[in-house]
């Protein structure tokens, strides 16, 4: 009994975890018009009205820019901040990290909130740069902190032996520090698109026209409960997945 | 190929509706979507003139927006106000000194829908049996305060039209009694949602935009003004001051209120509702018409009265009001 | 190579103090210390990592105190190695030279060359990570030697390979350096390896240097009590140095020219033996004692200073038993004398 | 030891920090004196009055949606880091070490259904005519539908089935990080297995689990789409105020404040855990 | 303590092989083999950790193969110490009493006892990671004494220290053990720490028991080749075994019973005298040595197989300079033949 007890506690999580996914996923190939049982299908119905649909695949064209642009600059920035304060004495460099941590302990409401202000107020008017902007103001803090973690002694090291052997600054950072620490900027780098991808009140309040796939979504929630939400939200989900499992078995198996 | 930038409600987001438009005239149109009035408003404020050209608003807000001087005047002679139910025309609404600035595009009502599967269609005729304790809990409020405190204050007898801050207090206990049998207080989707899965069997504030499209599959949704009356809810669209392109965006708000763009607005994708230009029956389906119960809006129109139209400090109170009421 | 006067500091912290040194070029110099007594900030500031807060180095004559790393003829070796490990060993060996501007062609080709000196040219195509400690440690080598600086710096190049790895990398490393004849530097914290290969040793401790020398003379006869202890394990007894001579509990010693007062005398543990040749100990009895091979370790109580446990190397034939009363003696030579610190 | 000037190393720190600074600080600045100033029909006067936030202590919706927010945060935190640590511990000691990637994979692959989309589900799973319900009913457990959709307790399911995955993989990195030699220790010294975590497990997990809490805490104040999807509207939480005050007042003094506001709680709930929170090492 | 037919398998890796043992109480032992031959394994199996796939584990006559590790008279010392780093050392140390149901009194005043037995009841507030490296293997030690195990099993103990306080804290070891009396098991892959701590010493490799007994014997006749590597550097010169003899290039020598065909005969580097007194080497030419305090290690090659170079531990006196030429011998009783392998 005993013994089952831990077993019996995965499935139920798992069952938990897996309830609202699975009804998504069936009902995406429900026949009628209503995502609810009974189940009337299959039927790939949905699917083709949701690829045909021009505003959902510019929206997820969007998203993609949007995740894709955004997580280079946050990684990109992590990357040199982490580099500045890992390898310089600055003065106050634990405030300075404190300081791009910040914005991790705080709501994305609040983020998107202050900006929308600014930016309206500035008159820079919205699109999906700002909404970039946005992403990345919340991802450079996992960015920084996940490269400075990985920034140890050994990739030092590494660089004082590359200066040691005549490479300036740049030649270090390009042939040394980038590819030493390629896993960890990856892992920031997916990280980053995945929350970006994900992400719907900084680029709700940040969009004017164009708009990326969760806001979409959002206004299709708005305009009816239909088996074309589940369609959608299916196909995402089995993209990522997909995505995911490859990442995991072409590059994350690979390390010990 | 130019752009023409529009603040407008999700029914004027479906591409059947603008696609043809885009066709005709070689252009993009880009749709913003809003809720409430105020949202809008700030948002126009916020903008340079000329972001702009076309906005989508609540008739009976239109006075707001041209105070705050927004709204370009528009050629009376060229609008098809002529084929209008006469009801709708709604000068009062559109028209300030003389001057018009905007023109009703489509209207329904905010009233009851419900599953007739589920409750006594006979208890819907009235607004009293309709949130008494025999329905509580199977009840979903529409999330917009006016229509709703509207339909409040027709249940006590108070016209819309004499909403006053004295007013909201009979209103409120109205409210309470709603709010307290209801499960929840939801948004368009969520209202449908609702009602088509079972959730509640009762909508209040809904109509014909809340379940005219799901009819097809669920005929026994269905929507009815009881005996007290409803609220009739307009949407006027019309051209803004120092748009780049006055002559595009009339164009626009002709298509629009022309037969064919108003029986697709009828029947686009987020709400239906009754458009208000009558040749659009031509194009509707009988189908469709009877959705939209195309015979009966004579009486419908007699029975309903306009959304309360509260100035700047009653609207205030009003929202709070309805706050309050959400959260007790 | 010649280091005046050297200090530094990090913030206040008095890391060098004073330090001055003169390296002949194809020398092979060890700094043997503690942890923690500087022997890094000295390595680093010679490769030109840390700007000493005071002094000169001169390489060659010429100042190169504010030089940058990869201005001078000296070339460091990690104590991790610090090789590229993206790179392939080939890759890694050939860095130096493509900084330097040579085409692949010529520098796969002194790559290979350097990795057929460490016995590895096998393996040019192979990352890092799928070397053995031993085999990374040659590579590094390489990496640092492809460049033919005139200095070469290593710090604790063996510390990270186990004891017999170790042992086996000192006989290479010695090896190497004669072949190419570069001066070496080689960082380490242990006697054993700084005796097995340096020509000469600099015992550092706290930021000084206690003493420097051949590894004998260091051994046998070190200028303090620190360098001392640190090269061995070694016998403390506590002396009186009057004008007369020396006074132990075991009778007078020599005087060693050491400033009158309480005194240290101090005495190898392999230096004492049974019999009475010699300075004599007396009787004394084995408190215990353990076989090592080539010797047995025993810690013996003096009958004529009861207070003290001496160790004694004993011949390994055959381990005495706890209890066993022996006549120990030494050579007076072996004892050497310190003041007792202040 | 550092490498280099500290003129470069500002060189690489300042693109970072002026991004932070002007799309962050400078808003969050702006943001709160905004919230000082009050809204005259739609003219914003920069009166520098405290009347927003007075305004939070008098109109009781107000306050009650602080409340609200802090009671559906601290039940959603507590709750998934109850349901959480048995998953991660199950995973990382009882799942056998081949399978346990896999069993970790797939107790957070729903990560990857985009945020709008899984709320949107739980309301079909929930809902009267839902998987859950039918489920109920033909197993004649219950014989009438239950109200589950559109409550506080769906809003609660919905956050809790996102952080319980993401508080599983912060403990999960937590337990297998730990040398297995404290467990064994720990039995080797007579502890029982209770003993063993109450002891030595949990004090030497607690850092991760404050860190894990920590950031459900903001992201579950922060949020807006589960509230709305899945509340009902019954109850208002701090940010579907904000977003009222926004979307229909466009109110942007007040939304500052209780952005504002929503941010002292967050910061209050940072003071409390500061001790453990390991924010640079997530 | 018994073990019998001890096998275990990791899924189908056989990672111990038929291990007998007797451990007799109050003796020091200590498990000496290369990394990966099982002696964590075998000591999980002593602590309870592992269950083995065959065989018995017994203790004081008792079968305990299947007791939980807190059910047995054993307590592990962990190479990392697992000590809790959330506890004061006070609190570590009383641990296995507060889990015994003991008060907080009573444990306090034992857990102050123990600290006091290793020297850090100065400490006892402190948490453990503000200690050295050695004062943690103190802690960890008091720890597991605490509960007064009968049997003491330690994983590799001194493996996180440099050698200096390694070989310190050898003598602590063995000094504590010999205070408390308790049974001592005692993994490592030092063989220096090896001999210098345990009553008896046994040699592991790739799961199998090579050889077991004092380290003395061990040491001097190893039972096998292997082991004979494993304690010691050792020169290896091939051999011909014949019913007559032992051939060797440097002549031939008394048979040991080997069976007839190719063999090594082997010989400590301390064995190699100069002279010509027993087994004569004859003469050999000094490549390279180096003075090592209590020696001088020489490389040399023997003129009768100059393609053998013999590693000779020569008096520290005089360092031979390369190219010298000795005359070289041995004693034939330290030369041991073991078959060529397969
Ligand atoms: N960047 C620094 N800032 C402050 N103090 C430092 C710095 N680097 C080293 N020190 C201090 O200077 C002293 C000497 O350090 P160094 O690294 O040279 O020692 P070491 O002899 O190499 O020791 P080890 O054998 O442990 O490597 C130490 O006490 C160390 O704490
Ligand atoms: N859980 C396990 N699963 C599979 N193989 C294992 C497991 N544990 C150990 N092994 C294998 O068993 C062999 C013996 O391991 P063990 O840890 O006992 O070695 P060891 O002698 O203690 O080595 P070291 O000195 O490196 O600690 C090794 O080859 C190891 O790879
Ligand atoms: N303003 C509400 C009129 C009723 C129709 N609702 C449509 C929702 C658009 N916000
Ligand atoms: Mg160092
Ligand atoms: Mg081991």
């Amino acid at each position: 009994m005993m013994r089952l007890l831990p077993w019996a506690y995965l499935l139920a999580a798992f069952v938990f975890i897996y309830l609202p996914v699975g009804t998504l996923v069936l009902f995406s190939f429900q026949e009628g018009g209503l995502p609810v049982p009974p189940f009337e299908g299959p039927s790939l119905r949905w699917y083709g009205d949701i690829l045909s649909d021009g505003d959902l695949m510019g929206a997820l064209g969007n998203s993609l820019m949007v995740a894709f642009g955004s997580s280079a600059v946050a990684v990109t920035l992590g990357f040199f901040a982490a580099y500045g304060l890992a390898r310089h004495v600055l003065p106050g460099s634990a405030l300075l990290r404190g300081l791009l941590i910040a914005p991790l302990t705080v709501s994305y409401l609040i983020v998107g909130l202050g900006l929308l202000i600014v930016l309206t107020r500035t008159g820079i008017g919205l699109s999906l740069v700002t909404a970039g902007i946005g992403h990345v103001v919340i991802n450079l803090p996992l960015a920084f902190a996940i490269i400075y973690a990985a920034m140890g002694a050994q990739q030092q090291n590494a660089e004082r032996a590359a200066r040691d052997l005549g490479a300036g600054e740049a030649q270090v950072i390009a042939l040394v520090t980038v590819p030493m620490l390629l896993p960890a900027i990856l892992a920031a780098f997916f990280l980053s698109v995945t929350l970006s991808w994900d992400e719907f009140i900084i680029s709700f309040l940040l969009t004017r026209f164009d708009v990326t796939l969760p806001v979409e979504i959002w206004s299709l929630l708005r305009s009816g409960l239909s088996p074309r939400l589940n369609a959608i939200g299916s196909l995402v989900f089995l993209v990522s997945v997909a995505v995911v499992l490859l990442l995991e078995i072409l590059v994350f198996r690979k390390r010990p | 190929e130019g752009e023409l930038n529009a603040l407008v409600w999700c029914d004027h987001t479906d591409p059947a509706l603008i696609e043809p438009f885009e066709e005709a005239h070689d252009v993009k149109v880009n749709l913003r979507e809003y809720e409430g009035t105020g949202a809008a408003l700030a948002l126009l404020d916020q903008s340079r003139p000329g972001d702009w050209d076309v906005l989508v608003i609540d008739g009976i807000d239109v006075f707001r927006a041209v105070e705050a001087g927004i709204l370009a005047p528009l050629p009376a002679d060229e609008l098809p106000t002529a084929d209008f139910f006469p009801e709708v025309v709604m000068e009062a609404n559109n028209t300030v000194d003389g001057t018009t600035y905007a023109v009703t595009e489509k209207f329904g009502y905010n009233t009851i829908s419900y599953n007739s599967d589920k409750v006594d269609a006979a208890d819907m005729e009235s607004l009293s049996t309709v949130w008494s304790e025999k329905y509580d809990g199977r009840i979903s409020i529409y999330d917009y305060y006016l229509p709703v405190m509207g339909l409040a204050a027709i249940a006590e007898g108070i016209p819309t039209a004499d909403i006053d801050a004295e007013a909201l207090d009979t209103i409120g206990g109205t409210l309470s009694t709603m709010r307290s049998r209801a499960a929840s207080v939801a948004g368009v989707v969520a209202a449908q949602t609702a009602l088509a899965t079972g959730e509640v069997d009762i909508v209040v504030g809904g109509g014909e935009w809340l379940t005219a499209g799901l009819a097809g599959e669920q005929p026994e949704l269905t929507w009815t003004i009881p005996e007290e009356g409803a609220v009739l809810w307009s949407q006027s669209i019309g051209v803004l001051e120092g748009s780049e392109q006055p002559d595009l965006a009339l164009e626009f708000v002709k298509y629009i209120t022309g037969p064919e763009g108003q029986a697709r607005l009828a029947t686009s994708s987020c709400f239906w509702g009754m458009p208000a230009n009558a040749k659009a029956g031509d194009v509707l389906s009988d189908d469709q018409k009877a959705l939209l119960r195309w015979d009966q809006q004579p009486d419908y129109l007699e029975r309903t009265q306009l959304y309360p139209a509260p100035d700047m400090d009653l609207d205030i109170e009003m929202q709070d009001l309805w706050l309050e009421t959400l959260q007790q | 190579m010649s280091l005046q006067g050297l200090n530094h500091y990090f913030n206040t912290f008095h890391a060098l103090k004073d330090i001055a040194l003169e390296i002949a070029a194809g020398e092979y110099v060890t700094l043997l210390g503690p942890s923690g007594c500087g022997k890094t900030t000295l390595l680093s500031v010679l490769g030109g990592f840390v700007q000493p807060t005071r002094g000169q180095v001169l390489i060659g004559g010429r100042d190169m105190t504010r030089v940058a790393p990869a201005k001078r003829p000296t070339t460091t070796m990690f104590q991790d190695y610090a090789l590229f490990p993206h790179m392939s060993l080939c890759d890694n060996v050939g860095f130096g030279l493509r900084m330097a501007g040579q085409g692949r062609r010529a520098r796969d080709a002194r790559a290979m060359e350097m990795l057929d000196l460490v016995g590895l040219s096998d393996a040019a195509d192979k990352r890092p990570h799928a070397l053995s400690g031993g085999q990374r440690q040659r590579v590094a080598l390489a990496r640092a030697l492809a460049v033919e600086p005139d200095v070469l710096l290593l710090d604790e190049p063996l510390g990270a390979l186990d004891l017999k790895l170790r042992r086996a990398m000192q006989d290479e490393l010695k090896e190497i350096q004669r072949k190419v004849g570069t001066t070496f530097v080689h960082v380490t914290h242990d006697q054993e390896e700084a005796m097995a290969i340096a020509d000469r040793i600099v015992v550092m401790n706290a930021g000084r240097i206690e003493d420097e020398g051949t590894p004998a003379r260091v051994y046998r006869a070190p200028a303090t009590l620190f360098a001392a202890d640190f090269m061995g394990e070694m016998n403390h007894i506590p002396a009186q140095v009057t004008d007369a001579g020396v006074e132990t509990a075991f009778g007078a010693l020599p005087s060693q020219g050491v400033r009158a007062g309480r005194a240290t005398a101090c005495l190898r543990p392999e230096a004492i033996t049974t019999g009475d040749a010699g300075f004599a100990l007396g009787a004394a009895t084995v408190r215990d004692a353990a076989f090592f091979g080539t010797h047995c370790r025993a810690h013996v109580i003096p009958e004529a200073a009861p207070e003290l446990v001496l160790i004694a190397h004993l011949p390994p034939g055959a381990l005495p038993e706890p209890g066993a009363r022996l006549m120990l003696s030494t050579d007076p030579a072996a004892v050497k004398i310190y003041p007792m610190e202040a | 030891m550092s490498d280099g000037t500290a003129r470069r190393g500002w060189g690489f720190t300042a693109p970072a920090l002026i991004w932070t600074l002007a799309f962050f600080v400078v808003p969050f600045v702006v943001m709160g004196a905004m919230s000082l100033a009050t809204l005259d029909g739609r003219t914003l006067v920069w009166d520098l009055s405290l009347a927003n936030y007075i305004e939070l202590g008098q109109k009781a919706y107000l306050a009650r949606a602080i409340m609200v927010s802090l009671e559906i945060t601290l039940t959603v935190t507590a709750v998934s880091v109850l349901l959480a640590y048995p998953l991660a511990w199950i995973i990382a000691f009882h799942v056998p070490r081949r399978w346990q990637r896999l069993a970790l994979l797939l107790a957070i692959l729903p990560f990857w259904t985009s945020y709008v989309v899984r709320s949107y589900a739980w309301l079909l799973v929930l809902a009267r005519e839902g998987v859950v319900n039918n489920t109920l009913m033909a197993l004649g457990v219950i014989a009438e539908p239950v109200t589950l959709a559109n409550t506080r307790f769906a809003t609660v399911t919905g956050f809790v089935h996102f952080f319980v995955m993401l508080l599983t993989l912060t403990i999960f990195s937590n337990l297998v990080q730990l040398s297995p030699n404290y467990r064994r220790a720990a039995m080797d010294l007579g502890a029982n297995a209770f003993q063993t975590f109450r002891h030595v497990i949990l004090p030497l997990t607690l850092p991760g689990i404050v860190t894990g809490a920590f950031l459900t805490f903001v992201l579950c104040i922060g949020d807006y789409v589960t509230p709305q999807i899945l509340g009902g509207n019954t109850e208002l939480t701090v940010p579907q105020v904000i977003m009222v005050q926004l979307g229909r007042r466009a109110d942007f003094p007040l939304a500052a404040a209780l952005a504002i506001v929503l941010m002292g709680i967050v910061s209050l709930a940072y003071l409390a855990s500061a001790r453990w929170l390991r924010l640079d090492r997530i």
